[in-house]
């Protein structure tokens, strides 16, 4: 089986999609040449008019493409840093994502936003860090973070499709996995399921993003003291509770690891989505960025602001000591 | 007799300015919850960018944003309704005074962000013509809109890629309460200009005028031109905010509000018709008004257990809160 | 005793730190003639050099107060419309709060960002409605959001104050309340401090900003049936755990009710941060706006959006039931 | 002799110039994490602008920011540490190339986001001024910052309250890899002049023209005047940034690069000094990097322990995440 690497799934379901739907076309910085290498190749199969290059003008690009879904076509547009995604938050959730209520179901806004290397890329220091994912869930715009080939491919196909504004978070510490895959097998992966990647009986773990990788680690790590489930919700907003109540109702014990921000983040979510409902037999624990977390230069504190392996161990060790 | 030309431009500048009469109304009974940004005294603006546009044109208004709805060709009782925040309003009554659209004749909204129309607007144009054909598209946007840096992008983006939208700029002096020379460094035109893009002043007063003028920039867009812009002078007729009456602020001098009003586009187009067919005009606008009022006080309010309907055009169904 | 207003309370605030501190100074849009009726008086008193009218230019102004802030000065900003902290999400977010971690401690950014009528003024519709404040405390930028006008003035002379950016959210809720305040008595508010309004034994109530009102209706309306503890953070971020952990160690119970959507809001991380630490009695609850809330225009759908005191009994009297 | 002018502006040239070169070998070497945006082949425009300021004057950079930070003043060495990630880096290692900061001698910081310091620079100088004195600010940006619209608004704040920055453009010719002229409609120049603020062009790889102009320049704002725009032209000699190197994208042609790399600002400065005293600068320089090297790789890393540290100038301590 051929080895696709994550990036190059971003790029097949770009072509695929622009393939399949003549309608779908890309717009970003740099996106010609391929600077972020996951256009690669894209130029020449569809075209300028197809891939378009824009000036660093990012908030009307943004509110172009939300004009152009309006009539009928379906953007997805390459930002380069995640932090952008906060100059633009005016154009995704006051225009592009209200547009449907506000007009009466007049209209759709289908356009995708993607953020290939969300989060910590090591040395880009506190402006070029951020993993935003937690903003969208919370106002409510469809928000994916794929961890592996495989869901790169199959969610970011199913964003494009969407009829609603989603925004698919690529994290950097994803970008580099590679998996073997059957490329015929590659398919659309719904928006609002999660996974479980490893069966489990004492504890849930939800993991976002590249953290998936991480909490698989720990497990098999920690295998022999305890049975780990782990859960990735893959689309954060709209949540697959069904899939976590499920999960959390046979093992009784939650954790969650995310690299947002503490407060308010997707981990909180998580708790209070479950403990609403299901009834745990210990408290539930998140690992995740500090409150107001900037990420320093230095690598070291970059590392020290992350959530990390060390952590999550300790948390799973906790809640089974805790009940 | 009449030019007919002449009594259409009458007919949406005596529509528009009857109809903001009678939402001012609605505001004070209460019917119109959360008051209305008038278009009084502007209404030559819309009336006549409108008239020289065709049905399948498209075009993008401001929280002021009444008369480019109805001069478009939005129904006034539909866009009444709206207003109301009725189930038969244009929106259903999700939208109201700054939101409301008519995808159908091509109003792609009003909108209560300032200067955030132009880039969409770049963005429909280029996906229309993207299919064929030569549509065209108008952004309007107040003199305040021009200071917001996302418009400014927007002008550079349609000037870079030669999107065929015309940029109106109604200057009516003010934004709310900030005279235009104390927020514009330079001139309006000249930052359109600085773009690459065709620029004029036009009375926006004389419906006539500015049909004229945006005849010729719709011409020469059509006819493969990138986009222009028209600066409309204009006098905001009253407050910036039905609001306003509420609180009483004080920053226009009395004598230059008076000579605003002396210009009224209502009187100028008005002059241009015989009495006879004015006071048709006038009457044929009443009985379509007294009819949208009815038709709008009667609209089913929509229930609350719709209040999330049409949120995610995909379907999706919004977890509540409760 | 006089009667206090909260719009005046801010005003006063303003007046008073203007006063005391010659590098406080405000600017906005319409604030000279004081169009939300916050700075009435201001510019008669402290003249034009403080009190800037802007262009409709939000990045540029709230930049420019990053700026000023920087060298020495201590700027309020009034913003007409919450959804106008959007626009400049990046202003803050990239720039004022991430400037003393990155430059080491080189600099402080002490601005004051005011927001007069947060959350639904009836009739203002989708994109004037917003009632963003858990973006803020998600990205750990000071955040309160007072309910009285005592408060209101406390918390508007902390923020000014304080060496860090505060966002300072008066709910359009809150903005007409009015109480019998003894002036000489107006001090300072902690930041991060929260108040008990009302103390009761079976369940703690955390209510934000206007919504403390409707809390307290409630628990008077059922003080026959359910003793309720009625808990006001005051400021979401830095949040006062120690005082809620003390409240719910006693009731055993938490309900929160919070006007911003409900994934990540400050809802969920009131509920993740208490069963963290406190075993609950019965499964917690929170009342919120929806998901990806969008506020119709019609009166009616508006308030359906909106979290009501039904809602809240409702809750209060199953989390009775349920423990 | 050489006049001493020309001299110190020699010296900041080609200390810029030997910088970068270690700090792309220390790139290479991992030293360095992240990479950089070399400023090779723009020096002439930090060290002409920045020997007509005083030192109580403030500048604001960008990514591309190093001979911004060195041509005001700051050590060298403790810039070098920074870009190491070390404690006795002008930020303590917490800001790295993107962000380093020297506030004692003016420098209010790179930023990593293009577009962003004009309006903070705006502020900064009007707060300067409120307490008297007659600072001058810089606002250094590249061509493709003209685009972002938050610039554009600070142009318009900095016209209209008459704020003394002086905003230098560095056209390189490319934003990372797009055109300029696939990405301005108009001109540079022009968009400030819309703005009512005096523009020229200058020849960035002349150190002694752009410092000349500068002086100019600062010289009408000192006096009063307002904010003026400086567009220097110049070309990017190395790649938009040291990870350029590992991709290999492709969109300058050669024969252009060659064109590019003949006027360079060390060999024009270079030329107007006598060869002894040419020679005796290049030995002090290279004295001064091999210290600026030994300091920063002596120098310690941060304790992780203390990764949130300067989070808040408050003092306010934040929850950890584990
Ligand atoms: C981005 C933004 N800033 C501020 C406001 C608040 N606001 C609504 S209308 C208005 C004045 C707009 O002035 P102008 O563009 O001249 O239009 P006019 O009201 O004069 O028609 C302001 C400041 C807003 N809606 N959007
Ligand atoms: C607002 C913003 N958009 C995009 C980027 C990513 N980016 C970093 S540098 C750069 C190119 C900047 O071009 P220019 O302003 O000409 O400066 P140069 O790199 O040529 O010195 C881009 C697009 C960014 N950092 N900030
Ligand atoms: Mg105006
Ligand atoms: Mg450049």
């Amino acid at each position: 089986m051929p080895r696709l690497s994550y990036r190059r799934a971003l790029t097949r379901a770009l072509a695929d999609e622009m393939t399949r739907d003549p309608d779908v076309f890309l717009l970003g910085e740099d996106i010609r040449v391929a600077a972020s290498n996951v256009t690669a190749g894209l130029l020449k199969r569809f075209g300028p008019d197809r891939v378009l290059d824009t000036p660093l003008s990012e908030q009307a690009f943004t509110s172009f493409a939300t004009g152009a879904a309006l009539l009928g076509t379906r953007p997805v547009i390459e930002f380069q840093i995640p932090s952008l995604l906060f100059l633009v938050f005016e154009q995704i959730v006051n225009h592009a994502h209200k547009f449907p209520l506000m007009t009466g179901g007049q209209c759709a806004v289908p356009v995708t936003y993607l953020v290939p290397g969300s989060g910590s890329r090591t040395g880009w220091a506190g402006q070029h860090s951020d993993h935003p994912y937690s903003l969208f869930a919370h106002v409510g715009v469809t928000t994916v973070v794929p961890a592996t080939p495989a869901d790169a491919y199959g969610l970011l196909v199913s964003a494009v499709r969407c009829d609603d504004p989603v925004v698919v978070f690529a994290p950097a510490g994803a970008m580099e996995v590679r998996a073997d895959v059957d490329l015929a097998a590659l398919v659309p992966v719904p928006l609002g399921r999660g996974r479980v990647h490893r069966a489990g009986d004492d504890v849930t773990v939800v993991a976002v993003g590249h953290l998936v990788h991480d909490a698989l680690a720990v497990a098999e790590d920690i295998a022999d003291q305890v049975s780990v489930e782990v859960f990735d919700p893959r689309t954060l907003y709209p949540f697959d509770w069904d899939g976590l109540w499920e999960s959390v109702s046979r093992t009784g014990r939650l954790v969650v690891v995310d690299d947002s921000n503490r407060a308010c983040g997707i981990g909180a979510e998580v708790i209070a989505g479950v403990v609403e409902r299901v009834r745990l037999v210990a408290p539930p624990r998140r690992v995740t960025r500090p409150d107001g977390a900037v990420l320093p230069f230095a690598p070291a504190l970059d590392r020290a602001v992350q959530p990390g392996r060390e952590q999550l161990r300790a948390a799973i060790q906790n809640v089974m000591k805790d009940g | 007799m009449t030019d007919p030309e002449e009594v259409r431009l009458y007919r949406t500048v005596r529509l528009i300015r009857r109809f903001e009469e009678r939402a001012i109304g609605l505001v004070r009974s209460g019917h119109i919850v959360g008051g209305i940004h008038p278009y009084l005294g502007q209404e030559g603006i819309a009336a006549g960018v409108c008239a020289a546009l065709r049905a399948d044109d498209v075009v993008a208004g401001t929280h002021r944003g009444h008369g480019h709805v109805l001069a478009k060709g939005a129904d006034p009782a539909r866009m009444l309704a709206e207003l109301c925040g009725r189930e038969n309003g244009l929106n259903r009554g999700r939208g109201g005074s700054m939101h409301a659209a008519d995808f159908g004749v091509g109003v792609l909204g009003a909108n209560a962000i300032v200067g955030a129309s132009g880039a969409i607007m770049t963005g429909a144009v280029w996906a229309a013509r993207r299919r064929g054909g030569d549509v065209v598209g108008v952004s309007f946007f107040g003199d305040g809109a021009v200071n917001e840096g996302m418009l400014l992008e927007a002008f550079n983006l349609a000037a870079l890629w030669r999107v065929p939208v015309l940029f109106v700029c109604e200057n009516n002096g003010y934004a709310t309460t900030m005279p235009v020379d104390g927020a514009v460094a330079g001139t309006i035109t000249g930052r359109a200009e600085a773009f690459g893009m065709p620029a004029s002043v036009v009375d926006g007063q004389d419906p006539e005028a500015v049909r004229a003028v945006t005849a010729a920039a719709v011409a020469r867009m059509r006819a493969g031109g990138g986009p222009e812009l028209i600066e409309a002078r204009t006098y905001r007729f009253d407050a910036h905010h039905t609001f306003e009456h509420a609180v009483r602020l004080d920053y226009r001098p009395p004598d230059e509000v008076a000579r605003g009003r002396s210009r009224d586009p209502v009187e100028i187009a008005g002059a241009r018709l015989s009495d006879a067919d004015r006071a048709a005009v006038d009457a044929e606008v009443e009985t379509t008004l007294d009819a949208a009022v009815e038709f709008a006080l009667a609209g089913p309010e929509p229930d609350p257990a719709d209040a999330l309907a049409y949120l995610y055009a995909s379907g999706l169904t919004a977890r509540g809160g409760g």
